[in-house]
């Protein structure tokens, strides 16, 4: 799999059509089991990253994902904004000087980025957030290399999984037991964004 | 959603002009953000307070700016956490030199954006310490606790001590002391409606009430068939002071807190039975604190704080600014 | 119904002994009545003031008891005026000898009971001089308007002026200054429900709203459709200003009132209009008060109030209690 | 028509099992244009003022409706507690000394009590209050002398006949044109009160 510095700026532009499409169901996913703003804070925070990134031209891909971080960590607030801009912070740091990325190049930004989430709130594998599908598709990509449909695949799968998990991060763990059986708004959002990486990959290839 | 607002996106900037606008003596708002400072910002020699986070929580977090109180508040969306960019320019107005101590609440957004706001004015050679609140005991994990209506204690304690000329360590010291020392418990009896999404949070029977509430219209840890306000009220003191461990003739604190919707009618009724239970366990209110002090827009209920006072917390919260 | 209660007969003395055991180095309750005095009262050689009425209106009227402020509220069961004999109970307690002014809303019930205390506490010798406030526009007879929010001026100017010494005549004629130069005007979103009957006042769908409403849960004087924040602050602002003949450069205090159940949030976005609107029009607002002063149970909506001010009004409010 | 102390007892205690009885129908039409407590606030003065006098002995009529009077005026509050406690402070003041009224006095002593009414709340007929029950009654009571039927009959007929009118006085006052189709809630309970009347003097004379 090869990323264009073009495809890449498709990715992000498609991440917020595809907040502002699911911007409903975000938020009710988010009434189930935490405040009901995770849409509001996802479409409004990648609606600024389109109207940033859309017309302006970067040096390399490293530059143009620091500008999407920059945009998230002061556009969104909330839990995700720190989240998603801290990814895209640390991804960016691995795409840096970059005009093309290979699998093992978006690997490696991928495998930042779940470090910066992990650093950043401190949540582990299955307690219901965000986590429970970046690390199963980081670790996917790690060891048969990066693959778009997979890694969409893998995303709503286990989006999907976290229905059934308790949660042990953010306001949905205070619910404790009463969480299980909701999806964890921040886990669906996640899966929009590898879902648009399958898609602009998918319409550039074809 | 019936509501006084002139559309959703508004909402936050237009709260904040109407408060900078009500009171332009006291307060300034800085430019293209939703920071207001203390209008005589950055004060000499004193070090600084901020306080923030979602907005819905009227009057906090800006109506605690003031003399004696806090030097800046930080209004995020509402209940969204404030950005990090944003505490930054928070921190930059109201430095004079002698360092800032941010205030804030442990919600994962909260301290993320605050601790990134932190790292931001540490690299601009700013010294800024921060200290969490935890007080709600309806979350059994210490650590996992949110910060609710105890939290204003904090602005008032330690912004006495600020305005006493005391060192950033020794502020930070004593909201520590507060923030270790401070317990609350809440219920609610109908949910609120965020703006935004237009929809309430959650729904509730006639005859039912949620138990362990927070601060962001969000689902209690129980729903509960609704009792009497006695009853009510012995069930959120008890659970509370379980937590605390308080010898017979210790002094305390307490504040019954207003959740947006509830007539102060209820919360004196309220106050009423938990000053008796107090007294029965042998406990002394020194100081009692009735009405809104941190809200959840128009939720019905209330939430019981119970804050220990020390000799030195004492004199600062008798002394200082409500 | 869902409210914070025991039951429906002892709101009234449960909310009253609250308060009092909330505060106790400030409020007494005399035995056997729901009349709070100050803690000190009657305070020597100071005109005694006494506000009351139905309750449900809190904070009005006992927690404007305090110094600078009220000597004494006298409350009623929920928007039911009190009886002559708690009023003389009241002003028996306060009465230092130099007087003592009754602050008495328009209402049929208010007035006429006010009225036979009066009566009682000449026959027992303590001079008594009275009030009447009549500040609702909504009621096109000035004769017959109600007293609403601006009641609460009256306390704080006429409280200053007490406290400053000045003779019962002196009083009487700032608070009846106060009377005559202030004017308000209402709003409501959703009714309230009166504990002793348990239903809603009025209904009203998602899209209305009732102009004109007064403080006892009762319809307004005309249902519209509900607006944006800002035009219904501008026509609340309106109607108020048409009845007020204010000159271009005239100084006057602002209040922005909640009913009950509105959030804090929703009254700044209205004060941030109000106040443009009177910027405007040339009319400089010296005092803002935005907050719950007036309310009727968990009614949600606000109202706007405006007062003319003269040096000495001016004077007496800038320095005065809230 | 002649009243023994015994039937003006009677008569107190009725009004109370009246106002009992239709309390909520008293709050209703209370909310409909008022505040919704009238029925409240005569349940609670009149079940006062029956055990005031149920068990006391009194010289004469006078004591027993000063007693009557004063408890109203110090139970109930509002609108309706200083013009009905004045109404019969007034009326007890016209039967002073007497332990029988024959028609003369019993008429003299609603006279007092309508002047009492008036002066008290400044209301005249036609302003959609109780005013326009008594002063209906006491005009009638004044041209053919005392009867107690046809006192409650005129009562119940001024009563429905407020229903019609526009409020001038008291609360329903500030509904201007919306107070028309309603009764009066102070019109229907000065109803009640000379239907208790027409009761025990009936039960008296059987
Ligand atoms: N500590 C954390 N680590 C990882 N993800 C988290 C953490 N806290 C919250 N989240 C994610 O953030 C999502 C909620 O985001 P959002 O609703 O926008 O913020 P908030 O919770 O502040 O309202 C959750 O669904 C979860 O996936
Ligand atoms: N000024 C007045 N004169 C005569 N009757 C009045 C007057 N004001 C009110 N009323 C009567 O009182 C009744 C209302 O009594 P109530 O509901 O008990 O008191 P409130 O109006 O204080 O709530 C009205 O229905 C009316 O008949
Ligand atoms: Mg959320
Ligand atoms: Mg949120
Ligand atoms: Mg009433
Ligand atoms: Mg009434």
């Amino acid at each position: 799999m090869e990323l264009s510095a073009a495809v890449m700026k498709q990715w992000a532009l498609r991440i917020n059509e595809k907040m502002q499409e699911h911007k409903d169901k975000l938020s009710e996913l988010d009434q189930a089991i935490g405040d009901g703003d995770h849409g509001h804070n996802m479409a409004r925070g990648f609606r600024e990253v389109a109207n940033k990134v859309e017309d302006a031209s970067y040096d390399d891909i490293g530059a143009m994902y620091k500008d999407v971080a920059s945009t998230l960590i002061s556009k969104v607030g909330g839990a995700s904004g720190p989240l998603y801009g801290t990814a895209f912070l640390k991804a960016s740091n691995a795409w840096k000087g970059r005009d093309m990325l290979d699998s093992e190049a978006f690997t490696e930004g991928i495998e930042a980025a779940v470090g910066g989430i992990e650093t950043r709130g401190k949540a582990s594998l299955g307690d219901k957030t965000m986590l429970d599908v970046w690390i199963p598709v980081r670790d996917e990509m790690k060891e048969h290399g990066a693959d778009a449909e997979k890694a969409a695949k893998t995303a709503e799968k286990e989006a999907e999984a976290t229905i059934d998990k308790v949660a042990k991060k953010g306001r949905a763990s205070y619910l404790g037991e009463r969480s299980k059986g909701h999806m964890d708004p921040g886990a669906f959002s996640s899966q929009l964004v590898f879902e648009a990486l399958a898609e602009v990959y998918k319409e550039e290839a074809s | 959603m019936k509501k006084l607002i002139n559309g959703v996106d508004q909402i936050v900037s237009e709260m904040v002009e109407g408060l900078v606008a009500a009171h332009p003596d006291k307060l300034r708002l800085i430019e293209n953000t939703n920071v207001i400072v203390r209008a005589d910002a950055p004060v000499q020699g004193k070090v600084a307070l901020i306080s923030g986070g979602g907005s819905g929580h009227e009057p906090a977090h800006a109506g605690y700016v003031g003399e004696g109180l806090l030097d800046a508040a930080v209004s995020g969306e509402v209940f969204t956490s404030p950005t990090p960019d944003q505490v930054l320019e928070a921190i930059k107005a109201v430095d004079s030199g002698s360092g800032v101590l941010l205030i804030v609440k442990n919600y994962s957004g909260d301290v993320m954006n605050f601790d990134m706001a932190a790292d931001l004015a540490e690299a601009e050679d700013i010294t800024v310490k921060q200290v969490v609140i935890r007080d709600d005991v309806a979350i059994s994990n210490p650590d996992d606790r949110r910060g609710v209506a105890g939290t204003t204690l904090v602005h008032m304690i330690a912004g006495a001590a600020a305005a006493e000329g005391k060192s950033l360590d020794e502020v930070e010291a004593i909201a520590q002391g507060v923030a270790d020392n401070v317990r609350s418990m809440g219920v609610s009896l109908s949910p609120c409606t965020v703006p935004a999404s237009g929809k309430p949070g959650f729904t509730l029977d006639e005859n039912e009430m949620e138990i362990g509430t927070g601060i962001h219209g969000e689902q209690g840890v129980e729903r509960r068939e609704l009792m009497q306000a006695d009853a009510v009220t012995e069930e959120l003191v008890q659970h509370v002071l379980d937590d605390m461990h308080l010898n017979d003739g210790t002094d305390v604190a307490l504040m019954i807190n207003g959740q947006g919707a509830t007539p102060l009618m209820e919360l004196y009724i309220v106050a009423r039975k938990a000053i008796q239970l107090l007294k029965d366990r042998g406990i002394h209110v020194k100081k009692t604190f009735v009405g809104e002090y941190m809200t959840s827009l128009e939720m019905t209920g209330c939430s019981v704080t119970i804050l220990n006072l020390d000799e030195e917390r004492k004199r600062l919260l008798l002394s200082g600014r409500e």
